[in-house]
């Protein structure tokens, strides 16, 4: 008898007794983790805006393994389900991994076929467009949309390379669409950005408000963390706002859903309630509190041309004019429960209940909102009309009583608003349409004076000249209107990196593709996969994604998190640091200054930019390191040993400069070899200690010793309470287009879905993107769940399925569909609307119909 | 018998040994075939029948493994059991929930498609379906039971909140989340198998299972006393006589509900309101250079 | 040739105890063990006397509760 | 008797009446069979719905329901009598059918196994294979017997587990697995154990057939059975050869030269291959007889009965 043969009955021996006794035996149980050799490191989560501690398991070269951080205080070991499968997300089978260039007979061709390039010929092609662009059509003629998945320093090298190099604000990231609206209030009423309060509210608030968050899905861990609460505090509560119901509602104390755009009629009503009842915190208000008026009638972002536009009295207007307490009073006092609820469609005794604890002095409330409340037309308004109900009753910067804006990006917060990234903004809160902003940036970046535009091109009043010999102009340019001029041909080049832009924007049909697809226009995509972007390019920069590079984000409540470089990227695939970098040695000065600056820095003369903005003496300062971390492992860094300094801590240690010395105090970081060790740090941090709670003294060093609170973004230290009145919607439903639509996410697919579709388990999961409707508008219609429909507004079509009994119950008269859905664009459908004042996209309404097909 | 075409005489002596060796032979046939038949008729765990199945004996003996349910089944997810591959009894329909689960159609065109009857037409809900039922089946490895927020199941159940309810617990390891436990509850469960076609994990942590193997029974003896007097709507003796105490001043007793309440103490906070409430090539070019034409 | 499997019942603070007993008996293996005190044990010897006098051995280690045999091949 | 070698069969009716017009029925069977197939699998194929199911029930035009009748009895010896209508109005359509042109239609002009059994019987004679296991034709009753005891006791219809029958059709059309092996099975049962084994002694669809067509009215007749010149080529070709010697050679005992067995499938075989034309379709009832003269074939006059 064979040795084999008897193994054989002994394993089924074994195995007989195993299975009797209820025991599962490594050799025969199914599946068995081989851990050994994997090295770990800890990593922030690359998507949503909650920032959950991720350690990454490392071997051989590959990621392959994750877990929750159990040390990291937000997620304690835990992740959602898209955190559960990050290890698959760079492993998609479609990974690109080299340059692809429109290609024609051998030369660049925008109606060719991609064809593989060398990095070489992709940036020669580039540059040669961009420095056309820049002559032929000015600062505007340039663009590049960049990303709050940015690492902080990705963010900050872009920043300069537009700002200081090209000379040019077209700089914007998707943030624009997602988080320009938080932006803009907390300007307007703190003016500084980011939330005051941090995730400990979680746990100390006694009251959770929701207006416009889907958190059990968008944030799932946070959403623990407010279960939980809910589930052990004696008495604590949970209202939910929305326009549809959907999962939050399963926890919710009240429910309200309200029809669309009225949620200012809400914020109103509350306001006046809080007053008629004498609720407010009179104290509070009269140390801390000025009452702002705004203009009303504002537009609604879309073209000028469109009678909406011509229609309004005060389009885009912002500007606030002081007003008294009582003027205030007398703005809201129209907003009685009855008006409200007439306006909204929600019964008085929902409004009466959520008024009601907003009201009362012992309830501690944390309000949250995201893009119900961001991606509105009114969005700022929206925003500050709950900084005002937070403000008349001093419910704020304390533990439990947060007006709170939550991101849904790794790092909006971090890399879009810290570094600032937007058309109008500078690192740390500065801003290009004050000269002097400029020109301490221009001291940081060692650059001449007037190298950076100003917001109307004009620097002590005079001209700002322009390598197109023309004046510089208005230089800011916002998201949507990036897409506009794509299509009008007065912006010639545009550079997306790090999103999907293509596919996220509204009014795909109309504005986007045709801009995209303008033969005059040059588009460069960095992705690592072949997104609808990537695919309406004409050039395509292969990227290195997360673990594949060192990098930065920062969250929601402030914290920022580094990581280092796990593993290599995929064949030639580059980092967003490395191109942006890279790419500025294929520009010289010459190409995109006029002679009068360069006069004013002789020693730049024929240099490249990237000697000008990198290699300054500053961001080379610090040598190439070999990495290690606190157990002594090796990490690679493939930036520094290209460039042969360490990059990322030269951005970060200059960008941190913005901080410590720039005119705006509040925005302290730590010095960079800090937060390798820490699971990430609240900033500002001071003395190496975290602020959880801004604006309070004993919590804020900003605060002074018996100030008590001081809102300091402000000079007089007051924050605004700013009137909004409720204004209708730009497209409402009509006869013809009878369904209010509204589009946003699902737990298991985040954004474009480019990388949670290439993960198998997630894809199976929720293969398709659905229409959400009422049982009623389906059976009006003729359809039954699961029928194919097409859904059609003013602008585009598209198909899909009919879904009734989903998670998402929208009530009749509107629908609900997720974007995450490359096969089905629901942006082909939206309208291009915008808050005039944030200029954020209101993808939440239009009009649409359904048709059976 | 037919009578014999013939021209041959019978012998009668042979014909009477070869009657009974023709009936021996199908006799030993038959008693195979019983026997295989028994073994092949017990359905696999895996296999679920269509909705409105009998039960499986019943079914057997009615199906007349046509495949017409299959053919009007618009998500394509029946299949007729093939002798060999598949477990169930040959020739029968049944889906697999892990690759293709029921879409629940609301007009259940695979139930009158049946000539039989063998799914049974007087289903016209399909919520009432039983296909199965759905179970939870590896608590240990399901990442809900750690706290991790997946609840992939629970989103995607046609009769969420129904069939598979979210149990909120606290997380008593981390100290500051929630586990969101999914239950099934066979009262509303109809088996379609969504659950587990969508579940993450590489072997699925929810399964549907035949009814028989999924469900247990109380002793046929006992009544949950709650559940018969929330049905009575009252008590089912004689309500109980009134009771009174000696209480010492500022101290009541609330015999039914909360015991001893002092109110001489500073009244506690109200305890907590209760709890109520992959489609890509794998050459990228393929999908950068189709156009836009193929996006709907 | 005789194989055989079965499952060993110890008390659980004795199992360990009982595991060392037993896997120094000549051709026994414990393949498993649990908190519990469920130990999988193998018996592989070419005597089919042995392993039945091994298997009532068994009963005589201190600590051991109960065993059961699961599996038996001989030939 | 001599058999006629192989390369010579038929070869009298080629030379006499063309190939097409000596191969026939037999084209028009394998053309009626495969269609059948044909338009069972278009559906799914082509999208195009004509026939729908398989041949234990199906659904013509969307409209007709049809199904088969031994597949009705088990159901009801298996104790289901909660049939629903379309199974009942499909059954009697069905049995009604055969009830008329002939039970044993089933078997030679749709049954999927007669090609596989054909087949096997060209092989045998082509390989002149002689393994001849003697069954009793009458196995097929105990068969059928068996089929719809079993139904009783098992409470199911267990056949259907393993009938090659329905196991190739449905395997055609929705997937075999290993069902190709019980087909294989019977391929190899009649090419090498019994010659005509399945189809003439052991299916019990077979025989449930034969009794539906006990009295049907199409039948093959043999009007000019005096001019058959004994060459016995419809023997050789004849899956049922019980059925032929009374209607052709059984004007001595009276009988009329219609084959009336029930054995008999109406292949058209025999009328094929008969270089003199004996045979033909025709009715049951009509007795007439034509008389020729041998010498002048085709020259016959109808003469009454």
């Amino acid at each position: 008898m064979s040795v084999s043969r008897r193994d054989f009955i002994k394993t089924n021996a074994i195995a007989a007794a195993a299975a009797t006794a209820g025991i599962s035996l490594p050799a025969v149980s199914t599946a068995v983790a081989d851990d050994s050799g994997i090295r770990w490191d800890k990593t922030a989560c690359r998507f949503c805006g909650t920032g959950c501690s991720v350690l990454v398991g490392v071997k051989d070269g590959k990621v392959v393994a994750t877990q929750g951080d159990p040390d990291a205080p937000v997620n304690r070991g835990l992740n959602c389900i898209k955190g559960y499968f990050l290890t698959k997300i760079m492993y998609g089978k479609d990974r690109l991994t080299k340059p692809l260039l429109r290609k024609k007979n051998g030369k660049y061709a925008k109606d060719g076929q991609f064809e593989e390039v060398s990095w070489d010929e992709a940036f020669k092609t580039m540059a040669e467009k961009w420095v056309a662009a820049r002559k032929a059509k000015g600062p505007k003629g340039v663009g590049m949309f960049g990303s709050g998945q940015w690492t902080i320093w990705e963010g900050y090298a872009a920043q300069k390379l537009l700002k200081g190099g090209f000379r040019s604000n077209s700089l914007e990231p998707n943030a624009r669409h997602c988080m320009a609206s938080a932006v803009g209030a907390f300007m307007r009423a703190f003016g500084i950005d980011e939330p005051m309060g941090c995730y400990d509210d979680l746990e100390h608030a006694d009251v959770f408000v929701l207006w416009g968050s889907n958190m059990a899905e968008m944030h799932p861990i946070l959403w623990s963390r407010m279960t939980n609460t809910r589930l052990t505090k004696p008495g604590c509560e949970v209202h939910v706002l929305s326009t549809f119901e959907h999962r939050c509602f399963e926890l919710s104390d009240n429910s309200i859903i309200f029809h669309p755009q009225t949620d200012l009629a809400i914020g109103n009503y509350i306001a006046n309630y809080i007053i008629q009842t004498k609720a407010y915190n009179k104290e509070f208000i009269d140390k801390n509190v000025n009452f702002k008026k705004t203009p009303t009638d504002i537009g609604y972002g879309l073209r000028a041309s469109d009678p909406r536009e011509k229609a309004a009295k005060n389009r885009n207007k912002g500007k606030l004019s002081k007003i008294s307490f009582e003027e205030y009073a007398a703005s809201v006092a129209e907003y009685t429960v009855e008006k409200a609820s007439e306006i909204s469609g929600v019964p008085v005794e929902n409004l009466e209940k959520l008024a009601k604890v907003y009201a009362d002095p012992k309830k501690k409330v944390t309000s949250y909102w995201t893009m119900g409340f961001n991606q509105h037309t009114r969005g700022v308004w929206m925003n500050g009309l709950v900084y005002n109900i937070h403000l008349l009753m001093g419910k704020i910067s304390e533990p439990g009583n947060s007006p709170f804006s939550l991101t849904g990006q790794p790092s909006a917060c971090g890399t879009a608003r810290e570094v600032g990234t937007f058309t109008h903004r500078l690192p740390a809160d500065l801003v290009v349409k004050k000269d002097g902003h400029c020109k301490f940036a221009e001291k940081m970046w060692k650059l001449p004076a007037g190298t950076i535009p100003r917001a109307n091109g004009k620097m002590d009043k005079a001209e700002q000249s322009d390598i197109s010999g023309k004046p510089m102009g208005k230089t800011l340019i916002h998201a949507v209107a990036m897409h506009r001029a794509l299509k009008d041909g007065k912006m010639n080049t545009f550079w997306v990196m790090c999103n999907n832009n293509l596919q996220a924007a509204a009014n795909f049909n109309e504005e986007s593709l045709p801009g995209w697809r303008n033969p005059d226009n040059f588009i460069t995509v960095s992705d690592p996969y072949p997104t609808i972007s990537a695919m309406g390019a004409d050039l395509i920069l292969p990227t290195a994604m997360w673990a594949e590079k060192e990098g930065a984000y920062g969250n929601s409540e402030r914290r920022t998190q580094f990581w280092r470089q796990q593993v290599k990227a995929p064949g030639e695939s580059r980092s967003d640091v490395w191109q942006v970098m890279e790419f500025a040695k294929y520009v010289k000065v010459e190409d995109v200054w006029p002679e009068d600056l360069i006069a004013k820095a002789p020693e730049y003369k024929g240099k490249t930019l990237y000697e000008v903005l990198y290699a300054n003496g500053q961001v080379d300062k610090f040598e190439k390191i070999q990495v290690t971390d606190g157990s002594g492992n090796k990490y690679d860094n493939d930036e520094s040993d290209y460039f042969g300094y360490y990059v990322q801590k030269g951005l970060f240690e200059e960008y941190r400069r913005f901080q410590w010395e720039g005119p705006k105090k509040g925005h302290e970081m730590a010095p960079y070899d800090d937060y390798h060790k820490s699971r990430g740090l609240r900033w500002p941090v001071i003395d190496g200690k975290e602020t959880l709670y801004r604006f309070r003294e004993g919590y804020d060093p900003h605060v002074k010793k018996g100030e008590g609170v001081r809102f300091y973004g402000k000079k007089d230290g007051r924050a605004n309470i700013i009137t909004a009145p409720y204004e209708p919607a730009a497209e409402p439903p009509d006869a013809e287009f009878d369904l209010w639509l509204s589009t946003g996410r699902v737990l298991e697919h985040w954004h474009s879905g480019s990388m949670t579709r290439r993960v198998p388990e997630l894809y199976r999961a929720v293969p398709d993107a659905v229409v959400f409707m009422h049982k009623k508008d389906a059976k009006k219609r003729r359809l039954r769940n699961g029928a194919k429909v097409k859904i059609i507004t003013r602008r585009g079509e598209i198909v899909s399925r009919v879904e009734t009994r989903g998670r998402n119950k929208p009530p009749q008269g509107l629908v609900f569909i997720p974007w995450f859905d490359a096969g089905r664009l629901v942006n082909k459908l939206t309208l291009d609307q915008t808050d005039p004042l944030s200029k954020e996209t209101d993808y939440k309404k239009c009009a649409c119909k359904i048709e059976r097909i | 018998m037919p009578k014999n075409n013939g021209h041959k005489k019978l012998n009668r002596r042979k014909f009477l040994a070869d009657t009974a060796k023709t009936a021996c032979g199908v006799g030993l046939f038959g008693l195979a075939l019983g026997m295989y038949g028994k073994a092949a008729s017990s359905l696999p765990a895996t296999a679920i029948r269509p909705p409105g199945a009998l039960a499986e004996d019943k079914f057997l003996a009615a199906c007349t493994r046509c495949g017409l349910c299959v053919r009007d089944c618009p998500y394509q997810i029946l299949k007729l059991a093939e002798f060999g591959n598949d477990n169930a009894a040959t020739g029968t329909p049944f889906f697999t929930a892990r690759t293709g689960p029921c879409e629940m159609c609301e007009d259940i065109p695979c139930v009158p498609a049946c000539p039989t009857g063998a799914l049974d037409h007087a289903l016209v809900d399909i919520t009432k379906a039983r296909m199965g039922l759905a179970v939870v089946i590896d608590q240990e490895t399901c990442i809900a039971f750690q706290g991790l927020r997946c609840e992939i199941c629970y989103n995607v159940c046609p009769l969420r909140k129904e069939a598979l309810k979210l149990e909120y617990r606290p997380n008593k390891r981390s100290g500051k989340h929630a586990l969101f436990i999914p239950i099934v509850s066979s009262d509303a469960c109809t088996g379609c198998g969504l659950c587990e076609k969508a579940c993450i994990m590489e072997e699925a942590a929810i399964k549907v299972m035949p009814m028989h193997l999924a469900k247990g029974e109380l002793g046929r003896h006992y009544r949950l006393g709650w559940d018969q007097k929330g049905k009575q709507g009252k008590s089912l003796v004689t309500p109980d006589t009134e009771h009174k105490f000696n209480l010492p001043e500022g101290v009541e007793y609330d015999y039914y509900g909360k015991g001893l309440i002092d109110k001489r103490q500073a009244p506690l906070t109200q305890p907590g309101a209760q709890v109520e409430k992959t489609p890509f090539s794998s050459n990228p070019l393929d999908t950068l250079n189709k156009g836009f034409k193929e996006v709907k | 040739m005789t194989i055989c499997s079965l499952v060993v019942y110890a008390r659980p603070e004795k199992a360990p105890v009982v595991e060392e007993a037993i896997s120094m008996l000549e051709g026994t293996e414990v393949h498993a063990a649990t908190k519990e005190g469920k130990l999988i044990v193998s018996i592989d010897h070419p005597d089919r006397t042995y392993c039945s006098e091994t298997i009532m051995g068994l009963n005589n280690i201190d600590g051991v509760v109960s065993t059961s045999l699961v599996y038996e091949y001989f030939e | 008797m001599p058999v006629t070698p192989l390369d010579q069969l038929g070869r009298e009716a080629i030379a006499k009446k063309g190939w097409f017009a000596a191969h026939k029925f037999l084209l028009a069977r394998r053309v009626v069979q495969l269609a059948i197939l044909g338009l069972f699998m278009l559906g799914p194929i082509a999208g195009f719905t004509i026939l729908k199911g398989n041949l234990s029930s199906s659904l013509f035009l969307e409209t007709i329901p049809m199904t088969d009748p031994l597949l009705f009895a088990q159901m009801l010896a298996g104790g289901f009598f909660g049939i629903a209508s379309s199974a009942v109005i499909g059954a009697v359509l069905v049995f009604a059918f055969y009830l008329v042109i002939g039970g044993r239609v089933f078997c030679s002009w749709v049954c999927p196994v007669n090609i596989v059994t054909d087949t096997a019987h060209w092989l045998r004679r082509r390989l002149g294979i002689k393994g001849k296991t003697k069954i009793s034709p009458n196995t097929r009753y105990w068969m059928l017997g068996l089929v719809l005891v079993l139904a009783v006791f098992t409470g199911t219809m267990i056949y259907e587990l393993v009938n090659p029958v329905s196991m190739l059709h449905r395997g055609l059309i929705f997937g075999f697995g290993f069902g190709w092996a019980v087909v294989l099975g019977v391929f190899l049962f009649d090419l090498f154990i019994a010659e005509h084994g399945w189809c003439g002694h052991l299916c019990p669809m077979g025989a449930f057939y034969n009794l539906v067509g006990k009295a049907a009215l199409i039948r093959v007749r043999a009007p000019r059975r005096d001019l058959c010149d004994d060459c016995m080529e419809c023997y050789e070709v004849c899956p049922e050869k019980q059925v032929l010697p009374a209607a052709l050679k059984g004007a001595k005992d009276g009988n009329p030269p219609i084959i009336l067995s029930s054995d008999c499938t109406n292949c058209g075989r025999c009328v094929d291959i008969c270089g003199v034309n004996v045979f033909e379709f025709g009715l049951r009832f009509n007795g007439s007889e034509e008389s020729c003269s041998k010498a002048e074939s085709g020259s016959c006059v109808k003469a009454q009965a």
